[in-house]
Protein backbone atom coordinates (compact mmCIF):
# COMPACT_ATOMS: atom_id res chain seq x y z
CA UNK A 1 0.00 0.00 0.00
CA UNK A 2 1.01 3.34 -0.88
CA UNK A 3 1.18 6.28 1.88
CA UNK A 4 2.39 10.06 2.09
CA UNK A 5 4.50 11.04 4.90
CA UNK A 6 4.87 14.42 5.61
CA UNK A 7 8.26 16.18 6.69
CA UNK A 8 9.02 19.56 8.46
CA UNK A 9 11.50 22.05 9.87
CA UNK A 10 14.91 20.05 9.46
CA UNK A 11 13.11 16.98 8.91
CA UNK A 12 11.93 18.82 5.46
CA UNK A 13 15.79 20.39 4.72
CA UNK A 14 17.90 16.99 5.76
CA UNK A 15 15.55 15.13 3.10
CA UNK A 16 15.28 17.43 0.97
CA UNK A 17 11.37 17.37 0.54
CA UNK A 18 8.29 17.73 2.51
CA UNK A 19 6.16 15.15 1.23
CA UNK A 20 7.22 11.57 0.43
CA UNK A 21 5.00 8.59 -1.92
CA UNK A 22 6.47 5.56 0.98
CA UNK A 23 4.83 1.67 0.18
CA UNK A 24 4.40 -0.82 2.26
CA UNK A 25 3.75 -3.96 3.27
CA UNK A 26 0.21 -4.48 5.11
CA UNK A 27 -0.18 -4.07 7.70
CA UNK A 28 2.20 -1.75 9.08
CA UNK A 29 2.61 1.11 11.97
CA UNK A 30 3.92 4.78 11.81
CA UNK A 31 7.30 3.18 12.82
CA UNK A 32 7.29 1.20 9.62
CA UNK A 33 6.58 4.08 7.89
CA UNK A 34 9.57 5.76 9.81
CA UNK A 35 11.53 2.78 8.55
CA UNK A 36 11.19 3.09 4.87
CA UNK A 37 11.40 6.94 5.03
CA UNK A 38 14.99 6.76 6.64
CA UNK A 39 15.50 4.15 4.01
CA UNK A 40 14.34 6.68 0.99
CA UNK A 41 16.18 9.81 3.08
CA UNK A 42 19.13 8.43 5.64
CA UNK A 43 20.02 11.38 6.86
CA UNK A 44 17.14 11.45 8.96
CA UNK A 45 18.13 8.57 10.66
CA UNK A 46 19.56 10.34 13.72
CA UNK A 47 15.72 11.36 14.58
CA UNK A 48 15.34 8.12 15.39
CA UNK A 49 14.45 8.48 19.09
CA UNK A 50 13.42 12.54 18.82
CA UNK A 51 10.75 11.73 16.76
CA UNK A 52 6.87 11.91 17.44
CA UNK A 53 3.89 11.40 14.68
CA UNK A 54 0.89 12.13 13.39
CA UNK A 55 -1.84 10.33 11.45
CA UNK A 56 -3.67 12.62 9.34
CA UNK A 57 -3.27 15.67 11.14
CA UNK A 58 -4.21 14.05 14.60
CA UNK A 59 -1.44 13.53 17.09
CA UNK A 60 -0.28 9.74 16.67
CA UNK A 61 2.11 7.20 18.69
CA UNK A 62 4.73 5.26 16.67
CA UNK A 63 2.94 1.79 16.91
CA UNK A 64 -0.41 3.33 15.07
CA UNK A 65 -1.31 1.11 12.52
CA UNK A 66 -1.27 3.01 9.13
CA UNK A 67 -3.75 2.44 6.61
CA UNK A 68 -3.28 3.03 2.60
CA UNK A 69 -3.72 6.83 1.42
CA UNK A 70 -2.94 7.69 4.96
CA UNK A 71 -1.11 10.93 5.79
CA UNK A 72 2.00 10.58 7.63
CA UNK A 73 3.61 13.60 9.36
CA UNK A 74 6.85 12.93 11.46
CA UNK A 75 7.99 15.99 13.84
CA UNK A 76 11.47 16.90 14.82
CA UNK A 77 11.66 18.07 18.52
CA UNK A 78 9.32 21.86 18.26
CA UNK A 79 10.46 24.82 18.96
CA UNK A 80 7.31 27.34 19.21
CA UNK A 81 6.44 29.64 21.58
CA UNK B 1 -1.24 30.14 4.27
CA UNK B 2 -4.07 31.01 7.16
CA UNK B 3 -5.91 28.25 9.40
CA UNK B 4 -8.32 29.52 11.56
CA UNK B 5 -10.35 27.10 13.47
CA UNK B 6 -12.23 29.29 15.77
CA UNK B 7 -11.52 32.86 16.64
CA UNK B 8 -9.46 31.95 19.61
CA UNK B 9 -6.99 29.58 18.48
CA UNK B 10 -5.49 30.15 15.76
CA UNK B 11 -1.85 29.99 13.20
CA UNK B 12 -1.39 32.75 11.07
CA UNK B 13 1.57 34.57 9.03
CA UNK B 14 -0.42 37.89 10.24
CA UNK B 15 1.03 40.12 13.01
CA UNK B 16 -0.80 39.65 15.96
CA UNK B 17 -3.28 41.70 17.73
CA UNK B 18 -3.65 40.90 21.67
CA UNK B 19 -6.05 43.67 21.65
CA UNK B 20 -8.52 41.56 19.56
CA UNK B 21 -7.45 37.93 21.43
CA UNK B 22 -8.29 39.50 24.87
CA UNK B 23 -11.71 40.87 23.36
CA UNK B 24 -12.76 37.50 22.61
CA UNK B 25 -11.26 35.46 25.68
CA UNK B 26 -12.87 37.90 27.83
CA UNK B 27 -16.23 37.86 26.30
CA UNK B 28 -16.15 34.06 27.15
CA UNK B 29 -15.78 34.61 30.98
CA UNK B 30 -17.83 37.55 31.53
CA UNK B 31 -21.27 36.45 31.91
CA UNK B 32 -20.69 33.10 34.14
CA UNK B 33 -20.25 32.58 37.24
CA UNK B 34 -18.56 35.60 39.28
CA UNK B 35 -17.50 37.58 35.57
CA UNK B 36 -14.42 38.26 34.45
CA UNK B 37 -12.01 39.83 37.03
CA UNK B 38 -8.85 39.09 35.46
CA UNK B 39 -6.99 38.83 32.23
CA UNK B 40 -3.23 37.58 31.94
CA UNK B 41 -1.59 37.47 28.75
CA UNK B 42 1.94 36.48 27.57
CA UNK B 43 3.71 37.91 24.47
CA UNK B 44 7.19 35.79 22.91
CA UNK B 45 8.54 38.25 20.63
CA UNK B 46 11.53 37.63 18.59
CA UNK B 47 15.19 39.18 20.38
CA UNK B 48 17.91 40.65 19.13
CA UNK B 49 20.51 38.40 20.40
CA UNK B 50 20.65 34.56 21.36
CA UNK B 51 23.57 33.21 22.81
CA UNK B 52 25.14 36.09 22.41
CA UNK B 53 24.36 35.75 18.69
CA UNK B 54 22.73 38.98 16.61
CA UNK B 55 19.79 37.80 15.14
CA UNK B 56 18.62 39.26 11.84
CA UNK B 57 15.78 37.43 11.38
CA UNK B 58 13.16 34.23 12.47
CA UNK B 59 11.61 31.61 10.47
CA UNK B 60 8.61 29.86 12.14
CA UNK B 61 7.43 26.63 10.41
CA UNK B 62 3.72 25.07 11.83
CA UNK B 63 1.98 21.94 10.88
CA UNK B 64 -1.42 24.52 11.20
CA UNK B 65 -4.11 21.60 11.12
CA UNK B 66 -1.72 20.41 14.14
CA UNK B 67 -1.15 23.13 15.74
CA UNK B 68 -4.58 23.85 15.85
CA UNK B 69 -5.62 21.00 17.46
CA UNK B 70 -2.22 20.92 19.74
CA UNK B 71 -3.92 24.68 21.29
CA UNK B 72 -7.72 22.85 21.46
CA UNK B 73 -5.89 20.57 23.52
CA UNK B 74 -4.21 23.02 25.96
CA UNK B 75 -7.44 24.78 25.73
CA UNK B 76 -9.29 21.72 27.09
CA UNK B 77 -6.85 21.17 29.73
CA UNK B 78 -6.89 24.87 30.69
CA UNK B 79 -10.80 24.04 31.41
CA UNK B 80 -10.86 20.78 33.22
CA UNK B 81 -8.09 22.49 35.51
CA UNK B 82 -9.37 25.80 36.09
CA UNK B 83 -13.46 25.23 35.09
CA UNK B 84 -14.22 29.08 34.92
CA UNK B 85 -11.12 30.15 32.85
CA UNK B 86 -10.83 31.03 29.05
CA UNK B 87 -7.86 30.71 27.19
CA UNK B 88 -6.90 32.10 23.93
CA UNK B 89 -3.62 30.96 21.60
CA UNK B 90 -2.68 32.49 18.19
CA UNK B 91 0.65 31.47 16.85
CA UNK B 92 2.50 33.09 13.80
CA UNK B 93 4.44 31.96 10.92
CA UNK B 94 6.69 33.03 8.45
CA UNK B 95 9.67 35.56 8.77
CA UNK B 96 9.39 37.29 11.58
CA UNK B 97 11.63 40.58 12.70
CA UNK B 98 13.34 41.85 16.18
CA UNK B 99 10.47 42.80 18.52
CA UNK B 100 7.61 40.77 16.52
CA UNK B 101 5.49 38.54 19.08
CA UNK B 102 5.66 35.05 17.75
CA UNK B 103 2.93 33.94 19.98
CA UNK B 104 0.03 35.66 21.87
CA UNK B 105 -1.63 34.35 25.07
CA UNK B 106 -4.69 35.45 26.61
CA UNK B 107 -6.08 33.92 29.34
CA UNK B 108 -9.35 35.37 31.69
CA UNK B 109 -10.98 34.22 34.79
CA UNK B 110 -12.93 35.83 37.61
CA UNK B 111 -9.65 36.24 39.97
CA UNK B 112 -6.14 37.41 38.61
CA UNK B 113 -4.14 34.24 40.23
CA UNK B 114 -6.06 31.36 38.48
CA UNK B 115 -5.42 34.10 35.37
CA UNK B 116 -1.55 34.11 35.80
CA UNK B 117 -1.80 30.21 36.05
CA UNK B 118 -3.85 29.48 33.11
CA UNK B 119 -1.45 32.12 30.83
CA UNK B 120 1.61 30.19 32.43
CA UNK B 121 0.49 26.63 31.94
CA UNK B 122 -0.78 27.51 28.23
CA UNK B 123 2.65 28.96 27.19
CA UNK B 124 4.57 25.85 28.95
CA UNK B 125 2.60 23.64 27.15
CA UNK B 126 2.68 25.45 23.97
CA UNK B 127 6.58 24.89 23.91
CA UNK B 128 6.00 21.54 24.87
CA UNK B 129 3.68 20.13 22.31
CA UNK B 130 3.11 22.13 19.53
CA UNK B 131 4.13 21.77 16.18
CA UNK B 132 5.68 24.76 15.21
CA UNK B 133 9.73 25.03 14.42
CA UNK B 134 11.74 27.87 14.86
CA UNK B 135 14.54 28.92 12.21
CA UNK B 136 17.25 31.50 13.11
CA UNK B 137 18.86 33.33 10.88
CA UNK B 138 22.00 35.22 12.29
CA UNK B 139 24.56 37.88 10.55
CA UNK B 140 26.98 34.94 10.70
CA UNK B 141 24.67 31.54 9.91
CA UNK B 142 21.57 29.82 10.42
CA UNK B 143 20.34 27.29 13.03
CA UNK B 144 16.96 25.37 13.81
CA UNK B 145 15.86 25.13 17.02
CA UNK B 146 15.02 21.89 18.57
CA UNK B 147 13.38 22.10 22.04
CA UNK B 148 10.85 19.41 23.34
CA UNK B 149 10.06 16.18 22.02
CA UNK B 150 6.10 16.51 20.52
CA UNK B 151 4.07 14.61 22.92
CA UNK B 152 1.25 15.14 23.92
CA UNK B 153 0.77 12.22 25.72
CA UNK B 154 3.33 12.86 27.44
CA UNK B 155 1.26 13.32 31.23
CA UNK B 156 4.98 13.83 32.60
CA UNK B 157 5.25 16.94 30.75
CA UNK B 158 1.68 18.20 31.52
CA UNK B 159 2.23 17.31 35.13
CA UNK B 160 5.17 19.80 34.70
CA UNK B 161 3.69 22.76 33.37
CA UNK B 162 0.98 22.21 36.06
CA UNK B 163 3.43 22.62 39.00
CA UNK B 164 5.07 25.42 36.79
CA UNK B 165 2.33 27.61 36.39
CA UNK B 166 0.57 26.73 40.18
CA UNK B 167 3.83 27.07 42.03
CA UNK C 1 -7.87 65.22 36.29
CA UNK C 2 -4.97 63.52 34.03
CA UNK C 3 -2.44 62.89 35.38
CA UNK C 4 1.11 61.69 33.77
CA UNK C 5 4.55 61.52 34.70
CA UNK C 6 6.41 59.52 32.50
CA UNK C 7 4.98 57.40 29.83
CA UNK C 8 5.23 54.35 31.60
CA UNK C 9 3.13 54.99 34.73
CA UNK C 10 0.28 57.12 34.84
CA UNK C 11 -3.19 57.39 36.22
CA UNK C 12 -5.94 58.44 33.92
CA UNK C 13 -9.65 58.69 33.11
CA UNK C 14 -9.33 57.84 29.73
CA UNK C 15 -9.63 53.94 28.71
CA UNK C 16 -6.78 52.44 28.82
CA UNK C 17 -4.71 50.95 26.55
CA UNK C 18 -2.47 47.89 26.56
CA UNK C 19 -1.26 47.87 22.92
CA UNK C 20 0.36 51.34 23.64
CA UNK C 21 1.54 50.23 26.71
CA UNK C 22 3.35 47.24 25.65
CA UNK C 23 5.24 49.27 22.55
CA UNK C 24 7.08 51.32 25.72
CA UNK C 25 7.67 48.63 27.50
CA UNK C 26 9.06 46.96 25.02
CA UNK C 27 11.19 49.40 24.10
CA UNK C 28 13.18 50.01 27.26
CA UNK C 29 13.86 46.23 26.84
CA UNK C 30 14.54 45.61 23.51
CA UNK C 31 18.61 46.78 23.55
CA UNK C 32 19.60 46.17 26.71
CA UNK C 33 21.22 42.69 27.78
CA UNK C 34 19.47 39.98 25.90
CA UNK C 35 16.99 41.77 24.92
CA UNK C 36 12.99 41.42 24.53
CA UNK C 37 11.43 38.07 24.87
CA UNK C 38 8.83 38.40 26.65
CA UNK C 39 6.12 40.35 28.04
CA UNK C 40 3.88 39.43 30.34
CA UNK C 41 0.81 41.78 30.97
CA UNK C 42 -2.17 41.85 32.98
CA UNK C 43 -5.11 43.45 33.02
CA UNK C 44 -8.26 44.33 36.23
CA UNK C 45 -11.10 44.31 35.25
CA UNK C 46 -14.72 45.36 36.28
CA UNK C 47 -16.28 42.00 37.05
CA UNK C 48 -20.17 41.86 36.81
CA UNK C 49 -20.94 40.74 40.07
CA UNK C 50 -19.31 41.06 43.61
CA UNK C 51 -20.22 38.81 46.55
CA UNK C 52 -23.25 37.67 44.54
CA UNK C 53 -24.36 41.14 44.19
CA UNK C 54 -24.80 42.55 40.75
CA UNK C 55 -22.53 45.30 39.54
CA UNK C 56 -23.71 48.09 38.02
CA UNK C 57 -20.36 50.12 37.78
CA UNK C 58 -17.76 51.34 39.79
CA UNK C 59 -15.91 54.48 40.97
CA UNK C 60 -11.76 54.45 41.10
CA UNK C 61 -10.54 57.42 43.09
CA UNK C 62 -7.09 58.01 43.60
CA UNK C 63 -4.57 60.40 44.77
CA UNK C 64 -3.09 60.73 41.23
CA UNK C 65 0.29 62.34 42.53
CA UNK C 66 0.97 59.63 45.30
CA UNK C 67 -0.39 57.09 42.73
CA UNK C 68 2.82 58.38 40.51
CA UNK C 69 4.95 57.54 43.47
CA UNK C 70 3.83 54.63 44.55
CA UNK C 71 4.27 53.26 40.92
CA UNK C 72 7.25 54.67 40.69
CA UNK C 73 8.13 52.93 44.07
CA UNK C 74 7.20 49.60 42.44
CA UNK C 75 9.13 50.05 39.12
CA UNK C 76 12.05 50.46 41.33
CA UNK C 77 12.21 47.53 43.50
CA UNK C 78 10.93 46.03 40.38
CA UNK C 79 14.34 46.88 38.57
CA UNK C 80 16.83 45.80 41.46
CA UNK C 81 14.92 42.99 42.10
CA UNK C 82 14.78 41.64 38.03
CA UNK C 83 17.82 44.02 36.38
CA UNK C 84 16.83 43.25 33.12
CA UNK C 85 13.36 44.09 33.23
CA UNK C 86 11.07 46.81 32.49
CA UNK C 87 7.67 47.82 33.69
CA UNK C 88 4.50 49.75 33.47
CA UNK C 89 1.82 50.60 35.57
CA UNK C 90 -1.60 52.71 34.53
CA UNK C 91 -4.53 53.18 36.84
CA UNK C 92 -7.72 54.39 35.77
CA UNK C 93 -9.98 56.06 37.41
CA UNK C 94 -13.82 57.83 37.47
CA UNK C 95 -16.78 55.49 36.53
CA UNK C 96 -16.21 52.19 35.33
CA UNK C 97 -18.84 49.69 33.66
CA UNK C 98 -18.75 45.82 33.74
CA UNK C 99 -15.91 44.89 31.49
CA UNK C 100 -13.86 47.93 31.40
CA UNK C 101 -9.93 47.64 32.85
CA UNK C 102 -9.61 49.24 35.95
CA UNK C 103 -5.50 48.79 35.76
CA UNK C 104 -3.01 47.48 33.14
CA UNK C 105 0.40 46.30 34.07
CA UNK C 106 2.79 44.98 31.82
CA UNK C 107 6.16 43.44 32.24
CA UNK C 108 8.84 42.82 29.80
CA UNK C 109 11.98 40.76 30.03
CA UNK C 110 14.40 38.63 27.79
CA UNK C 111 12.89 35.49 29.46
CA UNK C 112 9.28 34.25 30.04
CA UNK C 113 9.71 33.51 33.86
CA UNK C 114 11.03 36.71 34.70
CA UNK C 115 8.26 38.70 33.08
CA UNK C 116 5.27 36.91 34.82
CA UNK C 117 7.21 37.19 37.60
CA UNK C 118 7.60 40.91 37.88
CA UNK C 119 3.97 41.36 36.09
CA UNK C 120 2.62 39.54 38.88
CA UNK C 121 4.72 41.01 41.61
CA UNK C 122 3.47 44.36 40.33
CA UNK C 123 0.00 44.05 40.88
CA UNK C 124 0.34 42.20 44.23
CA UNK C 125 2.14 45.57 45.34
CA UNK C 126 -0.28 47.95 43.67
CA UNK C 127 -2.54 46.13 45.55
CA UNK C 128 -0.82 46.82 49.05
CA UNK C 129 0.50 50.38 48.55
CA UNK C 130 -1.14 52.36 45.36
CA UNK C 131 -3.70 54.75 46.85
CA UNK C 132 -6.55 54.14 44.97
CA UNK C 133 -9.81 53.47 46.29
CA UNK C 134 -13.16 51.12 44.73
CA UNK C 135 -16.38 52.29 45.14
CA UNK C 136 -19.13 49.83 44.04
CA UNK C 137 -22.43 50.61 43.29
CA UNK C 138 -24.85 47.42 42.66
CA UNK C 139 -28.44 47.46 41.71
CA UNK C 140 -29.54 47.99 45.58
CA UNK C 141 -26.95 49.97 47.24
CA UNK C 142 -23.01 51.11 47.24
CA UNK C 143 -20.36 50.47 49.11
CA UNK C 144 -16.63 51.39 49.69
CA UNK C 145 -13.72 48.58 49.70
CA UNK C 146 -11.44 48.73 51.85
CA UNK C 147 -8.24 46.55 51.25
CA UNK C 148 -5.05 46.88 52.22
CA UNK C 149 -3.35 49.08 54.45
CA UNK C 150 -1.48 51.74 52.67
CA UNK C 151 2.49 51.57 53.98
CA UNK C 152 4.64 51.51 51.32
CA UNK C 153 7.35 50.75 54.39
CA UNK C 154 6.26 47.82 55.05
CA UNK C 155 8.72 45.38 54.36
CA UNK C 156 6.91 42.06 55.34
CA UNK C 157 4.46 43.26 52.70
CA UNK C 158 7.02 44.01 50.00
CA UNK C 159 8.73 40.29 50.91
CA UNK C 160 4.90 38.94 50.60
CA UNK C 161 4.44 40.10 47.32
CA UNK C 162 7.99 38.74 46.74
CA UNK C 163 6.65 35.00 47.62
CA UNK C 164 3.91 35.34 45.73
CA UNK C 165 5.55 36.26 42.44
CA UNK C 166 8.04 34.11 42.68
CA UNK C 167 6.69 30.93 44.11
CA UNK D 1 0.36 76.70 62.28
CA UNK D 2 -1.80 76.16 59.37
CA UNK D 3 -1.82 73.14 57.76
CA UNK D 4 -4.23 71.63 55.23
CA UNK D 5 -5.74 68.17 55.73
CA UNK D 6 -6.72 66.11 52.80
CA UNK D 7 -9.10 63.40 52.85
CA UNK D 8 -9.60 60.69 50.38
CA UNK D 9 -12.45 58.27 49.63
CA UNK D 10 -14.55 57.06 52.62
CA UNK D 11 -12.73 59.52 55.24
CA UNK D 12 -13.89 62.44 52.66
CA UNK D 13 -17.11 61.20 52.93
CA UNK D 14 -17.41 60.59 56.76
CA UNK D 15 -16.01 64.11 57.22
CA UNK D 16 -18.13 65.92 54.34
CA UNK D 17 -14.74 67.76 52.68
CA UNK D 18 -11.96 66.70 50.77
CA UNK D 19 -10.00 69.43 52.30
CA UNK D 20 -9.74 70.73 55.95
CA UNK D 21 -7.83 74.09 57.34
CA UNK D 22 -6.20 72.60 60.73
CA UNK D 23 -4.64 74.59 63.22
CA UNK D 24 -1.96 73.16 65.27
CA UNK D 25 0.31 74.12 68.36
CA UNK D 26 4.27 73.93 67.19
CA UNK D 27 6.48 71.65 67.03
CA UNK D 28 3.77 68.70 65.29
CA UNK D 29 3.43 65.44 64.16
CA UNK D 30 1.25 64.03 61.31
CA UNK D 31 -0.30 62.41 63.96
CA UNK D 32 -1.10 65.82 66.09
CA UNK D 33 -2.52 65.85 62.87
CA UNK D 34 -4.97 63.46 62.86
CA UNK D 35 -5.90 63.72 66.00
CA UNK D 36 -6.80 67.65 64.79
CA UNK D 37 -8.43 66.28 62.26
CA UNK D 38 -10.79 63.86 63.95
CA UNK D 39 -11.70 66.39 66.86
CA UNK D 40 -13.06 68.31 64.06
CA UNK D 41 -15.11 65.52 62.13
CA UNK D 42 -15.52 63.13 65.05
CA UNK D 43 -16.67 60.11 62.04
CA UNK D 44 -13.33 59.32 61.47
CA UNK D 45 -12.07 58.29 64.78
CA UNK D 46 -13.11 54.36 63.79
CA UNK D 47 -10.03 55.26 61.23
CA UNK D 48 -7.60 55.39 64.11
CA UNK D 49 -5.62 52.21 63.81
CA UNK D 50 -6.47 51.90 59.52
CA UNK D 51 -5.07 55.13 58.03
CA UNK D 52 -1.79 55.70 56.18
CA UNK D 53 -0.80 59.04 55.57
CA UNK D 54 1.33 61.73 53.27
CA UNK D 55 3.15 64.93 53.23
CA UNK D 56 3.39 67.00 50.46
CA UNK D 57 2.84 64.18 48.23
CA UNK D 58 5.18 62.15 49.63
CA UNK D 59 4.62 58.71 51.66
CA UNK D 60 5.47 59.40 55.32
CA UNK D 61 4.65 58.03 58.79
CA UNK D 62 2.67 59.50 61.60
CA UNK D 63 5.56 60.95 63.73
CA UNK D 64 6.73 62.70 60.55
CA UNK D 65 6.90 66.66 61.48
CA UNK D 66 4.58 68.42 59.75
CA UNK D 67 5.27 72.93 58.75
CA UNK D 68 3.32 75.49 58.62
CA UNK D 69 1.61 75.13 55.03
CA UNK D 70 2.12 71.46 54.92
CA UNK D 71 -0.39 70.03 53.28
CA UNK D 72 -1.25 65.96 54.97
CA UNK D 73 -3.05 63.27 53.31
CA UNK D 74 -4.97 60.63 55.06
CA UNK D 75 -5.64 57.04 53.62
CA UNK D 76 -8.07 54.96 54.37
CA UNK D 77 -7.26 51.30 53.55
CA UNK D 78 -6.63 50.87 49.54
CA UNK D 79 -8.50 49.25 47.12
CA UNK D 80 -7.51 49.91 43.67
CA UNK D 81 -6.23 47.34 40.80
Amino acid sequence: MRITVRLFARLRELAGTETLAVDLLEPATVADAWRATVAVAPALAPFDRAISCAVNANFSRMSHPVAAGDDVAFLPPVSGG
Amino acid sequence: MLAILNAMVAVTPAPLSLEHLIVQVEACVRTGGEGCGAVASFLGLVRATHQGRSVRYLEYEAFDALALKAFQQIQQEAGQQWPNSALGIVHRTGRLTVGEASVAIVAATAHRAEAFQVCRYAIERVKQIAPVWKHEFFDDGEAWVEGALTDPFDEAARARALVIACA
